[in-house]
């Protein structure tokens, strides 16, 4: 299988005002370490870590939210780095996010039907409505739902309406960032599933964003460990739960509470 | 005898919905129950409830909350402010905003013990110090003079449950104490304060939507749903054979990695129009 | 039932509808003011200087709320002195909206040297104390409507500019800002679709505002003898007059001056209740 | 070393600020159609007399010439000659300054008493009909500016219950043994209660009118800034101690409320000393504002351009000091 992204030695830094000295520059804080792994076409992968990791700077690297400052991220055989906005804005269809929180991706001035076609019309879709229409019916809405704004609805529909904008597309890959970390249990287990059912069904390849490896077991054939912005392990999910490798893997596994009061959590 | 009871307590949004259906429950002297449920559910109602601060648009319309044998909803409310502060405590959810920034710590953790409780300066202190350690923050004498934002979100939980546990109350709320935190970091402030209830004989009030969690360190639960208990269990029992359909499916849809395949499970559609039936049928006879 | 929302939203109603009647009221008088006005506005009779209201002792039928020093009506003074208020209020009011708006959203969004120059200029103009900034201007240009208006959209810019500018920095930190990037969104697109409808209920609210501070610019201006051509009717100018005589003629002040009053709180007002009915957030 | 960056970066600001203020004063009032000369001149000045304040003034130099020149003057303290008293124009500003600085800071002292009380009792009392009317009140009070409130008040104090004074300083035919302009300050320090006495009347009205709109802002940020903190969980957890609502006000929320209170403030007390300009007027108080209006009225170029940058240089202080104030009060800047 080819690979849709190949990354190589990806690092990003930012500036840390907060210890600028007087004159010069500020001191660079070094979020990601020098990354390199590739996502093959069709593959659903884990990307896992605790607070402070870089999980969630490298996930927005991938869709060139952030430039990296060095190494290369290669998208389908193209060097998207450095790629200035204008020209990355046609290759933008092919790969979309859902984000975190989706009360604050969702403009909350515009209907739902309107936030699904947005995208679509910048991109030039014809018969947008029946693409919006589809779109929601594909997440399980009720058609109704396009002519309500966002905080008419629960955090669960919210997220759907966040997955319908990005299938709408028909993206090659579409990126999670820790979707379910604000929803309860039961909605938590309706969304995952709903995820799982379209990147089977729609063959996207997927980039899943979580701090909760039981989610990640779920749902993804492969799974990178990030500790401290470096990954400390890239290993098939099965793999990798059943002989962890890296320490800290085997700290978070440890730690991970299990609904069951007989399990040694020492 | 139980230390906490609760009593048919009924909390409503006040001229609107009630959140807290004819809620009961015990806490045992020293014991361990988790309230668990989904967001909206009033698991952390009840722990407001308890301690004297719900929102100023809620109402209590029925029951009693009986803490040491004492009716708290039947005292004036002076009385029952000292009366909670003196023999309960919180441990909140968020350690990042439980302490106020621009106080030192030091006075955060006696202030009660000198305002409420009348202990004199010195002695509040050194108590404070003793607390520090227990907990195992280095230091202690330096973080004393700190102010929050000098210290680390870890630090900062453990000085409110060094905090909670100062004036040694006989009941401690704690309120999705570690859903801020990292899985690592959470694990030892589980331990921690299991450990310090332990030592302690306090009875603890577990709040939490993780039914992991509460399987590492409560005895009991109250499984709550719109408001209302719809299950109160040893945890060995539960955890083992759920008695309700709506418990069940909630075990259900937790994530276990070590059985991908039965975890996550989507709540049935039937099972929710069940429970919202039951639901339903107790607020006619609530009524009736 | 007793609903927050819903009280809100009542009070709201109230004083939506009520700044709206007044401004409206407003509207209807400076349009027809020659039909309505009982009197001349201008007209002089010094035999029949500063009589007083109808109500109070020695008024004189026809001069219902009296007279000035130079025996002119006040009433009509005050129905003629509408036009010159709204047409500074409207015309004023929305160049400053539009010019300081735009400024504060570049700022705001696209950050980087504009906002840099964009801010360094919103320094400089906060250094000046804005009357007398306008006072200046108006003695430099020449008094007139349309210097006024000038004066104020060159001194009233930054109102907007620093308002909308801060509001559009915490906007484009949300994630829907974001979302449109990667939906393939240009920045020029990004700014007007999806920051300005979250930005525009601040910038009704400041635009009501500006208008009546517009109307107050222009009070003052008159009072200080600056505003337009002397002998026409201001309500500046005739609060003027009525500062020096008060104790002899109190009602050539207060008759404008509640007049003035309640058009400034009805413009606030109006801003306030047009923000609150049409967030849908909050319907 | 992060308190002293903040410091020195405002620092450099403040100067391009004063600089940018300069260049925009001396330009606007020359660039603009019409002769300086005969701006700055009486009615009936005479060719010579034209000539002779061109040469003066070096106004037959080219315009950037001509500000270096001005500017260079202005850094060594000399803003020239006024046209119509024909005296150094920083001992004109300076002797009106006191009497502007004392009504200022007497309006600011009184909005924060009054909004201050305002935000507390409103937050204590949250939820009732007493937060409801603060907060009509106070709706009323923002939306009508000091001008108008000045006018209110000479209505209301001045001439329908006479217990103020609502023109000048001080009461004309008192003898006024002072050796400085600050009247208020210096009558205190000399025990003169009487003259205190009758200077605070005259200054009430004119110092109310300044604060009511400051007194609302302020009463309006603190206390939402108050109900915000309430709901913070380190108040919660103050509760649950045992503590009650005054103390849990005072104590755990107050301070954190008055932070972001504090920038707005600053800005809004640079507003209130603007407004002193029309409001002096108003009052016919001998201050800075009323002289500008005369300076204007009388084409007086050097004066008008002197005490714009007087107050230029006010307002940029009030700001700084203000982010001083805010850094000073912030832990996590006080010990970075």
């Amino acid at each position: 299988m080819a690979d849709l992204y190949t990354i190589t030695d990806l690092r990003l830094s930012l500036a840390d005002m907060t210890r600028k000295p007087l004159l010069g520059a500020a001191p660079r804080l070094e979020i990601l370490k020098g990354l390199d792994f590739t996502i093959p076409k069709g593959a659903v992968v884990g990307i896992v870590g605790g607070s402070g990791s870089g999980k969630s700077t490298l996930g927005r690297a991938l869709v060139r939210l952030l430039e990296p400052s060095g190494g290369s991220i290669r998208f389908d055989g193209t060097d998207i780095t450095h790629l200035p906005e204008a020209e990355l804005r046609p290759l933008r269809r092919r790969f979309q996010m859902i984000f975190q929180d989706p009360m604050s991706s969702l403009n909350p001035r515009h209907r739902v039907g309107r936030i699904i076609a947005e995208p679509m019309r910048l991109h030039g879709f014809d018969g947008v409505d029946a693409r919006v229409a589809r779109a929601l019916d594909h997440v399980g809405l009720p058609q109704g739902f396009a002519g309500r704004y966002p905080h008419e609805l629960s955090g669960g529909q919210r997220q759907r309406v966040g997955i319908a904008r990005a299938i709408a597309l028909a993206p090659d890959f579409i990126l999670a960032d820790e979707i379910v970390s604000g929803l309860d249990v039961s909605s938590q287990a309706q969304v995952l599933n709903l995820l799982e059912q379209l990147v089977a069904d729609l063959g996207l390849t997927l980039a899943f964003i979580s701090h909760d490896l039981s989610v990640i077991r779920r749902l993804c054939q492969r799974t990178i460990v990030l500790y401290q912005g470096a990954i400390v392990e890239d290993r098939a999910t099965a793999d990798l739960f059943s002989d962890p490798k890296a320490a800290y893997t085997r700290e978070l596994l440890e730690a991970i509470p299990l609904p069951d009061p007989d399990q040694v959590w020492a | 005898m139980s230390f906490l009871s609760i009593r048919e307590l009924s909390v409503r949004l006040k001229g609107g919905p009630p959140l807290l259906r004819r809620v009961s429950l015990d806490v045992a002297a020293g014991e361990v129950r988790g309230l668990v449920g989904e967001s909206g559910a009033g698991k952390s109602m009840i722990g407001k409830a308890v301690l004297g601060i719900l929102p100023g648009s809620v109402e209590v319309t029925g029951g009693e909350i009986r803490l040491d044998g004492v009716d708290l909803l039947a005292l004036p409310p002076a009385e029952r402010r000292r009366r909670i502060g003196a023999t309960a405590a919180l441990i909140p959810q968020d350690p990042l905003t439980a302490l106020n920034p621009s106080r030192r710590i030091g006075g955060q953790i006696t202030d009660r013990l000198v305002d409420i409780l009348g202990w004199e300066r010195g002695r509040a202190e050194a108590r404070a110090r003793e607390l520090l350690a227990e907990v195992q923050i280095p230091e202690p004498e330096r973080v004393l003079r700190n102010y929050p934002h000098e210290l680390s979100g870890g630090m900062r939980q453990r000085i409110l449950i060094a905090s909670a546990f100062a004036a040694e109350p006989k009941l401690i709320v704690a309120d999705e104490p570690t859903t801020a935190l990292d899985v690592t970091v959470q694990k030892q402030i589980l331990k921690l304060i299991a450990g310090m209830q332990a030592r302690h004989g306090t009875a603890l009030l577990f709040v939490t939507h993780d039914l992991g969690v509460v399987s590492k360190v409560c005895q009991s639960l109250s499984v709550l749903y719109a408001g209302m208990v719809v299950e109160d269990a040893r945890v060995r029992d539960f955890f083992a054979a759920p008695k309700h359909a709506y418990s069940a499916a909630l075990l259900a849809a937790t994530p276990k990695y070590t059985d991908p395949m039965a975890s996550l499970t989507p709540v049935p559609d039937a099972v929710i129009e069940a429970v919202r039936a039951e639901v339903a049928a107790a607020d006619r006879g609530g009524h009736g | 039932m007793l609903d927050g929302r819903s009280m809100v939203r009542r009070r709201a109603g109230a004083r939506l509808w009520l700044s709206a009647g007044w401004l409206g009221l407003l509207c209807v008088i400076a349009v027809f003011a020659p039909w309505i006005a009982p009197k001349d506005p201008l007209a002089q009779d010094l035999f029949l200087g500063r009589l007083p209201p109808f109500w109070v002792a020695g008024a004189e039928p026809g001069y219902l709320l009296g007279t000035d020093s130079l025996g002119r009506d006040v009433l009509s003074r005050i129905l003629y002195g509408v036009r010159v208020a709204l047409s500074v209020a409207l015309v004023a009011g929305t160049i400053t909206c539009i010019v300081g708006a735009t400024l504060g959203l570049m700022a705001g969004f696209l950050r980087g040297w504009v906002d840099l120059v964009i801010s360094r200029f919103i320094d400089i103009w906060m250094a000046f104390p804005p009357v007398l900034f306008s006072i200046l201007l108006i003695a430099v240009l020449g008094p007139g409507l349309f210097s006024i208006i000038l004066a104020i959209v060159v001194i009233d810019w930054t109102r907007f500019a620093r308002v909308v500018r801060a509001e559009a920095m915490a906007q484009g930190a949300m994630d829907y800002v974001a979302s449109a990037r990667v939906a393939g969104r240009g920045r020029l697109g990004t700014m007007v679709r999806e920051i300005l409808p979250n930005v525009l209920p601040t910038i009704v609210v400041l635009l009501t505002l500006e208008m009546g501070i517009a109307v107050i610019v222009e009070a003052i201006l008159s009072f200080v003898n600056l505003s337009i051509a002397t002998d026409d009717p201001t309500w500046g100018g005739m609060i003027a007059e009525g500062r020096t005589s008060v104790h002899q003629a109190w009602w050539v002040l207060v008759f404008p001056l509640v007049t003035l009053f309640l058009t400034v709180l009805a413009f606030s007002q109006l801003g306030e209740g047009l923000k609150d009915r049409f967030d849908p957030v909050l319907r | 070393m992060q308190l002293l960056r903040v410091f020195l970066l405002r620092l450099v600001t403040t100067a391009v600020t004063l600089v940018g203020v300069a260049v925009i004063v001396f330009f606007v009032i020359r660039v603009v159609p019409g002769n300086p000369i005969a701006m700055m001149l009486p009615p009936g000045a005479t060719e010579a007399d034209v000539a002779a304040l061109t040469a003066l003034y070096g106004l037959d130099k080219p315009l950037p010439a001509q500000f270096l020149i001005w500017a260079g003057g202005v850094l060594q303290g000399d803003f020239g000659t006024s046209i119509t008293t024909r005296q150094p124009v920083l001992g004109l500003v300076l002797g009106r300054l006191p009497a502007t600085l004392e009504l200022s800071v007497m309006a600011l002292v009184m909005a924060v008493v009054i909004g201050g009380v305002a935000a507390l009792t409103g937050t204590r009392r949250r939820g009732t009909r007493v937060e409801g009317a603060i907060d009509i009140a106070n709706g009323m009070a923002l939306s009508v500016p000091d001008f108008l409130w000045g006018l209110v008040l000479i209505l209301l104090f001045g001439v329908l219950v006479p217990v103020f004074h609502i023109s000048g300083r001080v009461t004309p035919s008192l003898e006024l043994p002072f050796t400085t302009n600050f009247y208020l300050f210096e009558s205190l320090i000399r025990l003169r209660f009487d003259l205190w006495l009758d200077i605070v009347s005259h200054m009430l009205m004119p110092a109310l009118a300044l604060a009511v709109p400051l007194a609302a802002i302020i009463g309006q940020l603190l206390k939402q800034s108050l109900k915000e903190t309430m709901h913070l969980d380190y108040v919660t957890l103050a509760r649950t101690k045992g503590y009650g609502e005054n103390h849990v006000i005072l104590r755990e929320a107050l301070r954190n409320a008055v932070l972001p209170t504090l920038t707005l403030v600053g800005v809004q007390f640079t507003f209130l000393i603007g407004g002193t300009v029309i409001i002096e007027r108003l009052f016919s108080y001998e201050g800075l504002g009323n002289m500008a209006i005369d300076a204007v009225i009388n084409r007086d170029l050097p004066l008008i351009q002197g005490i714009v940058i007087l107050f230029a240089v006010i307002f940029t202080g009030v700001n700084l000091i203000v982010d001083l104030l805010y850094a000073a009060l912030n832990p996590r800047l006080r010990h970075a």
